[in-house]
């Protein structure tokens, strides 16, 4: 990743972080942990995150005034990548980036106007603590995946002094062992966002296994009754903290596969170059190296406008700039993710289908995370919607 | 030409489709968590009569071609079974050609009536670790004592091997130092797995847990001199001759899977309302799946040509790997479609297409590459020279 | 199923590429450069018989089916004459079907033989500037006057209408807003190409230079009732009926003309030595053109169906449409890896192959676009809504 | 194209500069123009030529001390960019940078070990002053695209006090109305750089016609006698000084052919906003608007690589890293054009194909200058070679 726009006391700092970080999570989080972690009831490990929180990394992107340690996304990239490249099923992204930073657009917001801020200075004091693990429950079945329909069918309704939630959300991530949610919900003909403890009663949360081990939810929410003191933001506030959290999110997503990608290219390669076929390291042969090469391109190309898009978040960008700079990010990143994928099994032939060689490991994550938050697909017509490429699709 | 659907195709896929039937979504996707052999489906299928398709009547089978063959495993894998059913029965289909083509009567006695009936398993024994995809460099040894041969070496990739009592396996009689060709000195043995001389690792897969893949260590495996098929030293050839056959095979499984791939991600996208529309009103979501679905006829009619031509006794060769190669990537594109197609849901086990991509790539390297393909066809097609 | 090669195939193939082969690559590159149609092709075609291969022989023509005419059309495209040479015959192949199945006797006994012994050409003028695909959008009107109609209107992308003596022309008999459908209305003519009352404007264009395109001004042509075909307002029921051999015909001419491209480009690898090797002896040069050959002939066997469907009168829509989809992607593929086989001479016009590349973005774009293809197998074969 | 190591004040001057390229472009050499000259026998104007002198663009990579400009890539850029947008068919990339750097470099080495570089000199002046039009002849038939092998059948044999000069050349670029070449030969064992003036007698031209109206010639010097003082190069510095140039000119030409794929998504965009088929503007098909994005994001991936490996050029970089850079560049950029050319017919149906429309200019231009040093294939294998991916090729 390019970070030209850095001046040079961060960029050695960054590259410190990602260092140490990478040297953690190597010895940390082994392969071997990755692996035995899949399919288990929470899908992670609990005792990890208190590692995490001990490295100060569950509060790196939390401001000092929220007790963080006020980081960029350059700096918190240097995390998520290293994480990646292990195959670590701890909800990073999930947890820290978008539910995390959510929760402190909404108290940047109230702080704003006036309001008190207490709940989300709690929330994000015991995130940062490591104590308390959030997850962000948005998506449902009507409105899919454009985030300018955020809540249809999950409404908060007023009801005798307090606040009734009722409806389902889906693709909840983390599912099991996560604390609480910031649900959006509908509230007249606005959006609201509201905190929920997952041990609220009239939450119903049913895990659905995923391909890569880990797992999303899909959350019921049954005339659940809130205080008003719940809510963390309302109408333009609310649309505004989730659409700006939503595309840190992807840009973060993005990171992780460009982590995976390479991952998967650099086993590829060393394959090529030691597997003997024919008398010859398969390598030398044409048509595989014209492969290797193109991929080697595409992750290069990956690595650009994932690096040109973390400058942009730490960097000064209108709404819809941002935003468009995350789908096509996202999109290169699902795209690339899934190309990678597909060659690096096709190249290894069948020892790249055995479980016990690691690759399968990054390939599955790969599968998953494309679609997470949106595949290429819904992140290019985000793209061509919010650059007004063409004539509104019919 | 002629493409009029022969009916007896028609109902070799109502029956087999009946049979698959039995065998749900639900079946499989236990299958594909826990693992275990599909032994239920084979034995509907051997009760059938199926597993002699194409072997010859006078054994018990029906002999029918492999066109029909062909029809068959296409049906198993649409069914939703994949290669999980599919490779299940597939050896038994077409592993034991050389024996009725090379076999002796007393062979044929003997060996193929167990198969169709289901009583003994068989798996298919040739691939090794250090040789790949060059077969002639096979390593392992079989040594005549008496009337017997000695069998030592390793093998790999061998399916069903878990549950088999039988296995076709290639090993070398004469060093390859005292032959004129690299590919002579390699003998064809049809001989009982015996536990005691051959010790089996499981190998865990990506995909179709529920039919093994193994390595084997033989280690002095006593060989009567009467399991061997046809002549000494010619082993190789023989196992060509089933090579076409495979290829035809498993390019119908792809395009069976990619086609109940197509079908699931085409009904989910006609039921799944985003806004009060179905999400295959738009083009960014039909298009693809109207392409896939022109790649799978066409890699499936290609693979109907091959079948024929082999059924024919026509040269084959190019119209076989063809087939294998268009179908295999015909068959990931409808797979990985149809995980797109799902959105959010398409890496969730409990909607199949995930798993469906995973048994896909199967087909892709197996049990050639499409870069061995694609030098086959630039050689022996389009006259190029060699270039490895 | 039966691939076999029928005989009447092989002899159509020798004998029309013993046509073929009077016109060499330099009577191609001249036309290309210079323009002009070619009517030595089109009188050695007509004095050979052919221009009447799918029309009865009661009338002259040979009766045969449109498959037979798919295999004529692809020899002469892979010939080396291109689209260039197919479509100075292409409309009278296919063109005056509504004639043959829908004229009265006197209409067929008038009509056909001119055209088929070659006396008279014929173009087909339905496309206007501005309704694009939507045909039922038409604005030339014909207004009926005792015995006569009077047409007037535009028309656009006319083939050949500089060399033709006759036309057959659409045009819009009852105004829409009195027709049940917007489909009822339009009457069919074949008449003739009257100069007096119709101006015509050759289109330059990127490739195909030897068969001119052209936009039509008409302006008051007399047309008479006997030249009406069919019954009045149900023209557009009568083009639709020849749009299933349209696209099979140009199908053919695609992968025809792929394949002059691949035999171009396997032989330029084979020769062109690079320090004592050949170039085709490099994978990144083989193996495209390896996977051209396999898409070629899978986008033929398609090609093939489609027209034994038609020819056996079975609905042949999905094939027809998808042949056309993937012959022209096949062929875009196989000429632009001819031009990169080629390096630095790919764009150099004595090596015809970028002549080609541009001539096979005809099939890509006309008679209708990859796009509409995609929906209409999205919703006639897989069920999904119409997304547009 | 990003510009992110650059000074402000440059970019300012760039951005100005980039600006009065276009105006000039666009009124001194509309498509008209373009659209005239193709198929002429020279296939461009000299008397245009002059013009570009005028406006001091013939001198602009040429150093002051050569009686040039003295600017960088970064300016270049800009200049070659307007006119390739414009069609412009003179020979600015094979002639200013091509040839007249690989003039420049051999100078350098001379003066650098104590030759006069007098000969340099006056070329160097003559070319800045709009006045000579050099080619260089390079390719062989035997040698193909490997720049390793740069002469093979060529050779310089010394005869009776001179050299004799014999063999041919092919893909020369410009072809008729060249002043003369600069020559790779082979000299024993090495190579060597000769000036040979296009009248010197037993050179032959033969012009073979290219697709989009220019042409290329093939150069047969039949026993052609030289004098010593002809010799720019020798040795290691001819091959050094031939890398380079031909590395620039690779990057000169993927500006080209971004400018190219820039115009065609232009035309392409503004066709799918009018169009109208059904009863809407075709743009508002999503099956097409969709493959407008993926063109858009094609184009930002092609405009980054660019935009890096000028800044390459103008900074400091090792032999093999600009090379792999340049390599790299042309690949993605040929890819690209090839892609936008292919896209943008299809997009636009028929009128895509007719000629009088200028979209089947851009393509023509871009199909050529696609295979020109090297198509996508030859450069990925370069790449390939120069960064040992994996073990050499077999």
């Amino acid at each position: 990743m390019n970070n030209h726009h850095l001046d040079t006391e961060r960029q050695d700092n960054i590259r410190m972080l990602s260092e140490s970080a990478q040297n953690f999570a190597i010895k940390a989080s082994p392969l071997t942990r990755a692996r035995a972690l899949r399919g288990s009831a929470t899908g992670f490990d609990r005792s990890f995150w208190t590692k995490l929180a001990e490295q100060g990394w569950t509060g790196l992107l939390i401001p000092e005034s929220f007790e963080g340690y006020g980081q960029g996304f350059g700096e918190m990239a240097a995390v998520v990548s290293a994480l990646a490249t292990q195959v670590a099923p701890e909800p990073v992204v999930p947890a820290l980036v978008f539910a995390s930073r959510l929760i402190e657009h909404s108290a940047e917001h109230q702080l704003k106007t006036g309001g008190s801020g207490e709940l989300q200075q709690q929330l994000l004091a015991s995130i940062a603590a490591g104590e308390l693990i959030p997850a962000v429950a948005w998506q449902e079945e009507l409105a899919g995946l454009d985030v300018s329909l955020l809540a249809h069918a999950v409404s908060a309704a007023p009801t005798n002094g307090r606040i009734q939630l009722s409806g389902e959300k889906h693709h909840v991530r983390p599912s099991a062992d996560c604390d609480g949610f910031v649900v959006t919900a509908k509230q007249g003909e606005g959006l609201s966002l509201w905190w929920v403890p997952a041990t609220t009663a009239g939450v119903q949360v049913n895990v659905v296994a995923l391909a890569d081990g880990t797992s999303a939810a899909s959350v019921r929410f049954d005339g659940v009754m809130l205080e008003e003191s719940q809510c963390l933001a309302q109408g333009a506030a609310a649309m505004s903290a989730f659409t700006r959290a939503y595309d840190e999110a992807l840009v973060m997503t993005s990171v992780e596969l460009l982590a995976l990608q390479q991952a998967m290219l650099n086993m590829t390669l060393e394959y090529l170059r030691t597997r003997v076929q024919f008398g010859k390291p398969i390598g030398s042969f044409q048509a595989l190296q014209h492969r290797a090469v193109d991929l080697l391109i595409q992750q290069e190309l990956t690595s650009a406008v994932v690096g040109q898009a973390i400058d942009m978040l730490d960097g000064a960008a209108t709404v819809v700039e941002r935003a468009a700079m995350a789908s096509r990010t996202k999109a290169r990143a699902s795209d690339a993710g899934l190309l990678m994928a597909r060659e690096s099994v096709q190249l290894h032939g069948a020892i790249g289908f055995t479980d016990e060689y690691d690759l399968g490991l990054y390939v599955q994550r790969a599968l998953v995370l494309s679609a997470w938050l949106g595949n290429a697909q819904t992140q290019r017509r985000r793209y061509s919607t919010l650059t007004k490429l063409t004539t509104p699709s019919v | 030409m002629d493409f009029s659907q022969s009916e007896e195709h028609t109902s070799i896929r109502d029956a087999v489709g009946k049979i698959c039937a039995q065998f749900d979504d639900h079946y499989w996707l236990e299958k594909d968590r826990a693992g275990g052999f599909p032994h239920e489906l084979h034995r509907a299928f051997a009760d059938g009569g199926w597993l002699g398709i194409c072997l010859p009547v006078a054994y018990g089978g029906s002999g029918m071609g492999i066109t029909e063959a062909a029809v068959m495993m296409q049906t198993i894998t649409a069914s939703g079974a994949g290669l999980s059913g599919a490779s299940a029965v597939h050896m038994n289909i077409f592993g034991l050609q050389p024996v009725a083509v090379f076999g002796t009567e007393e062979q044929k006695q003997r060996m193929l009536p167990p198969l169709i009936a289901g009583r003994e398993k068989a798996c298919f024994a040739v691939t090794e670790p250090n040789t790949g995809l060059n077969t002639t460099q096979l390593q392992t040894r079989a040594e005549r004592v008496g009337d017997h041969y000695v069998l030592s070496g390793e093998k790999v990739w061998i399916s069903t091997a878990q549950v088999a009592e039988k296995m076709l396996i290639l090993a070398r009689t004469t060093p390859q130092d005292q032959c004129s060709k690299p590919s002579l000195g390699l003998s064809l043995f049809y001989t009982s797995l015996d536990r005691k001389y051959v010790e089996l690792c499981e190998i865990d897969k990506m995909g179709r847990k529920a039919v093994d893949s193994n390595q084997l260590f033989i280690d002095g495996l006593p060989v009567p001199v009467a399991d061997r098929i046809g002549e000494e030293g010619r082993g190789f050839e023989y196992i060509l001759h089933g090579m076409n056959p495979e290829r035809i095979l498993i390019a119908a499984e792809a395009t069976g899977l990619g086609r109940a791939a197509l079908n699931r991600a085409t009904r989910y996208a006609n039921e799944r309302i985003v806004f009060n529309r179905p999400i295959g009103k738009n083009q960014a979501i039909q298009h693809p799946l109207a392409e896939s679905w022109m790649e799978l006829e066409a890699a499936d009619l290609m693979t109907m040509r091959a079948a024929w031509k082999y059924d024919h006794g026509e040269p084959c060769g190019a119209d076989a790997n063809a087939a294998k190669y268009l179908a295999a990537e015909a068959g990931f594109e409808a797979c990985q479609r149809a995980v797109m197609t799902h959105g959010g849901y398409g890496y969730a086990k409990e909607y199949h297409v995930e798993r469906y991509l995973r048994e896909i790539m199967i087909p892709r390297i197996a049990p050639i590459s499409p870069q061995l393909i694609l030098c086959y066809i630039a050689e022996k097609v389009l006259g190029l020279p060699k270039s490895y």
